[in-house]
């Protein structure tokens, strides 16, 4: 955010995008659950040209001992990005940023994951960006939630991660790379489709009070859209087999 | 005051909460006690001291002259860091930055940026050769509840009273860091079921999900995290978002009374 | 399939060797099905994805302008890692890379490298200024058994589908990266008392010593490894050095395959 | 030490050094203690322009247990300088520098704490220097001494962190900035006020040993000084209050 | 390996190195049993102008608990460039060849050593180069053997570290810095004198088939005279007292 | 010798120095047999080996081409490092360096630095652009007592045989390096109740605080360490100085007997 260096056009004459949708039109997304054998559950998440893989691994037995919670399992999330998903190659392991991610991510799913049913466990998540667009913390909560649900974690509500934000000075849904780059506010959040709460929340950039809450009406409705698409790839996992 | 163990604790603050009351007395949206002192560390080009209840925070700023980016010859840049050591409380352990440490930074961080109250522009020397990188960090001394408020209001407050040290790098005269704005934060924690302001030692340890709210002068929102387990609905968020003006007047006042000086 | 505790594993491993069997059917020099897609991701210039039985492996390679170094000012370098994170498997845990991991990696830079398939000099773009660094990274996502196999094949795939991305870095126009040949690797561990080839990961667990061999188009070796505990004789080397030369061949009709796309 | 590069002028005409003081005198000290609430004992020292703050925990149980001893308490020592500190920020983190002022200042403080008494745990102790201006690890240990003292921590003396050195092959006490990095000599030391005993002793430089006597002899005197400046801290503190 | 940059000749006219030696012919090799008072056991190795030192702790409790395995003991190698050794200094502490040399010596060492009889314990070898002039890890790999005979571990063989390679087209025994700086291939391996078997193999460069089976060949060659310099280092050491 | 468990150990040195006697039966400021090899190893510019006692100490002097430091343009540099690593003895752990292992190199490195044996001006090649770099690392191989001795003797004598490899460098003809004074090392270590020189394996063991003093060739104090727990009063420091410089002059003979090589 704040990161445009003078004036990038990034609206047409006519009020639509630059790839040519609409201001509240998200990025084309495709889901695939249970594709990684060696892991108890998982998913790969396709979200304009990002690709995410998340692993899920447990409940297990927590250990080391200290990080054990006597009344839920704890849920340990890694967010990382790989060398190749980035235009310029990034160093392999942990920086500031994924470190950030990582822990919000991980607190997300422990509001949705029914963690007093497993005291004393992990549930390890490994969230792996392959390719990378923008929006990727989001693909990773939505990769996450559905590897949760493929490995049979019982939540209250899926949780799915979506984001709106501001270009010339418009609201709109779901900004790609260059909406990214030159864009004034990214408002990326994670939704619980069936309750509406929110149990991720980041924004950066300038908002004022009334773009905000245009912001988040975007928000919600692609929530609804994505939850859709993550339904039916759970669905294809049970009737078809690996899919 | 007694320590209670979190379950007792939780049960004694949701008690409390149904009767709209707190575990110091304090109202739902009222504030500890704040004090804030500024020009108060020999070395630091800017410095800030805040007090709020029994949280005590520090902020410096540093300068250093840095070659630009190659994509971005005429701006300098800005960085902000917090250090979460074990001097401020029993339950800090040493070792590399934890991720609530890294939260924190980050957190500060961008409300700063965002508000655009550093012009990057500004920063300048010598297009594509020097410009000035600005370090603020935040070391906090004594956690008693609601760090990222005192951090943010530390780090702005000393970054607005920041001299720039031109003459000691030898690029002019010695100025006062241009600053436009001055970006605050208003942060709430879930206690007994509901959300409060500026929380403390208590009522984290026995409370949920915190959201952190920076606010620039124009009431835009510049920053927006929520941290912890737990949910939150659009009502909710309504209510606090109110709430978080006020108090991000009141501390931004804080801040200019210092700037006179 | 039933989890058998090792030291009873190992028994049923020994037990189908005397009947010339294995664990899922497969004869001594049979392997699993392997499916290999190249040009898989965006932002990498070069990409791979192999599936070798549940074995799940990328590789995506990049590129950076480096100044050479000064005692060998024409030549360009390749740097080849795998990483080995915990996505991978259950057995796999967080921190900074295991030997595991670093012997894969380098075992795999070796093979590639040591067959001269890419000719350093041939990244050169301005003598003593200007070279292009080749960075192949592997990425394990689900380890079912013989990942060296699986990322050897990845990382060459990649390789060798690349795009040198000159115009991005303003040095020219994209084109293909020159590799001049297709170094393949071949692994086989002992199970049940004698190799196999492409163990799965229950022979893994219950098995002992790996050899990886690494060929090149005309049979040469371009790199050997012995992991693991256990050790061999020439004749048992012998053996397993013919059946190597056969699976090399098949595995790198599968590269060239790709590379009509 | 060692750090002279040329003829630099320490000392005036008459004898006098840069700032004024007598070539026994040393910078005005000025303590408060109590001043952390979320510590068990705290004292902050402002010596010259240094500032520093040290802050005491326990004694608690010692984890992980190989660090435990069965007949004492250990003393867990962390020196810090905080990245504003200095002329020149420094990146936060531990440095060898700091971690071999940690581990002598931590055995200085193992010397006069009633170790022996708490078996089988441990004792924080937190030095944090915010401003530095030559003589931090001085100022460092007399701060935790009374950060100790604050916390109730018995010990069979206090111990006060003082160094003299020399200058323009002089023998003065307690180098300021210019001092220091000129000067030909350091010798920090720290004194036990009432036994006269020595908990800690560096030094570098060059000190022939009659110049060692006399910056010893210094370091005495201003420990006396110091010391009453320590003890009127810690009476403010349980006469007045959180001072 | 490939490292050659142009034409340097490495064999002379007559077919003899550029030091004398026939292409099967060793650098010279001498051994110490029993150098280091501190360890259970240790060796020198010096092969050409490489020197070697091992020592060798143990069988001692394993811990952290988790590295325990519960039918035999594990051995804890470190292989380890001291940073005088090379040309160019290099900085302290483990890099990647390091470690990927020392996890290949110990799955070697686990090979010929006994572990059954000790299970749940730890076995320490420290293998430090203090000179290097090509083959480290080979004349690492003696060392550490004759250090575990000296340590009076139980061994089912001794393991004999040797290598071949190819210059010019020839294959040769035991690289010498030149040679392995402009050659063409190198072939370490870790021979078991007695049985004949291989626990060591790494190899690197270009073989044909009939260049592997005579690089082979000299190995097994050379380290039947290695292991008599190393018998009677053994020897020595027990007639002799310490050498 | 049998292994006595501390608190038993420590009873047995408090009767021998009763009866001013010593574990190993010398006397209290008698030192264990020294010897001293230099220009052992191929590769390093200089070398020494010191045997004290059980104790093994290699150190080692290499040179680097360096840009000296833009406020100081005709100055070399000098560090030294120690390495304490697990083949020192059973009690070494792996791992980042230890407390103990960068206090023995920063009191060696204080003890050469500040003697001000190495002008740093003659370090300089050309001012503002190259300077010599030289560095000693110090490796312990056997610690069976006083490895600080053992370690500031190595430094000095592998510096003072060192030369510097300006032929290598393309920057001269190779020459000895100017090093202008042998500072040297004496530690005392309480043991039974008294400082006592030299102090092997077991005195360490039971005993107390150490003292470290380097001496220079006139005798000057040039580094004091107290280590560990303990207090000394100044009349035991007075005593023990003595002691030190009759000790210092002695290992400086040793030094100087291999310069004439």
């Amino acid at each position: 955010m704040m990161g445009g260096y003078g004036d990038v056009q990034l609206l047409n004459e006519d009020g639509s995008r630059l790839d040519g949708r609409k201001v509240d039109e998200m990025r084309p997304v495709s889901i695939e659950a249970g594709i990684l054998p060696a892991a108890d559950g998982s998913a790969k998440v396709t979200h304009g040209l990002n690709v995410a893989v998340a692993a899920v691994y447990g409940p297990m037995e927590a250990h080391p001992r200290k990080i054990q919670r006597q009344d839920r399992a704890v849920i340990d999330v890694r967010y990382n990005m790989a060398p190749f998903s980035t235009s310029d190659r990034i160093r392999p392991g942990f920086n500031r940023r994924s470190r950030e991610i990582s822990k919000v991510t991980a607190e997300a799913l422990e509001s949705v994951v029914l963690v007093e049913r497993y005291p004393r466990s992990k549930i390890r998540v490994e969230i792996e960006i392959l390719a990378a667009e923008a929006g990727t913390r989001c693909v990773g909560i939505t990769a996450a939630a559905v590897a949760l649900a493929d490995a049979g974690i019982p939540m209250r509500d899926m949780i799915v991660g979506v984001a709106s934000g501001k270009i010339e000075d418009t609201v709109v849904l779901d900004l790609d790379k260059a909406e990214d780059n030159y864009g004034q506010a990214d408002l990326p959040v994670g939704i619980l489709p069936n309750t509406g709460e929110i149990a991720f929340l980041q924004m950066d950039g300038d908002l004022s009070p009334d773009e905000y809450n245009l912001a988040m009406e975007y928000n919600f409705k692609a929530a609804k859209e994505i939850h859709e698409i993550m339904v039916d790839a759970l669905k294809r996992r049970y009737d078809g087999g690996e899919a | 005051m007694v320590e209670l163990v979190p379950a007792l604790l939780r049960q004694e603050l949701a008690r409390l909460a149904e009767e709209n009351n707190r575990i110091d007395g304090r109202g739902r949206w009222d504030s500890r006690d704040v004090t804030l002192e500024t020009d108060c560390l020999y070395n630091a080009e800017g410095s800030a001291k805040v007090v709020m209840g029994g949280t005590v925070v520090y902020a410096g700023v540093k300068f250093e002259l840095r070659t630009p980016w190659p994509d971005r010859p005429t701006q300098g840049s800005l960085m902000c860091g917090a250090e979460l050591r074990p001097v401020a409380g029993r339950k800090y352990e040493p070792g590399p930055p934890s991720p609530a440490s890294i939260e924190l930074g980050r957190v500060v961080d961008r409300g700063i940026r965002e508000s655009g109250c550093i012009d990057m522009e500004s920063l300048c020397i010598v297009p594509g050769e020097k410009v000035w990188g600005v370090m603020i960090d935040i070391h906090v001394l004594s956690d008693q509840g609601n760090i990222f408020d005192a951090c943010g209001l530390a780090a702005i407050a000393a970054l607005r009273t920041a001299v720039v040290p031109a003459e000691r790098f030898d690029v002019g005269e010695d100025h006062t860091l241009q600053v436009n704005g001055t970006p605050i934060m208003a942060s709430f924690t879930r206690v007994g079921g509901r959300f409060v302001l500026d929380a403390n030692e208590q009522e984290e340890l026995g409370g949920d999900e915190r959201i952190h709210i920076t606010l620039g002068d124009k009431g835009h929102l510049h920053s927006l995290q929520k941290g912890l387990k737990g949910v939150f609905t659009p009502a909710e968020f309504a209510e606090i978002f109110d709430v978080a003006q006020k108090r991000c007047v009141e501390l931004r006042k804080l801040v200019a009374e210092k700037e006179g000086n």
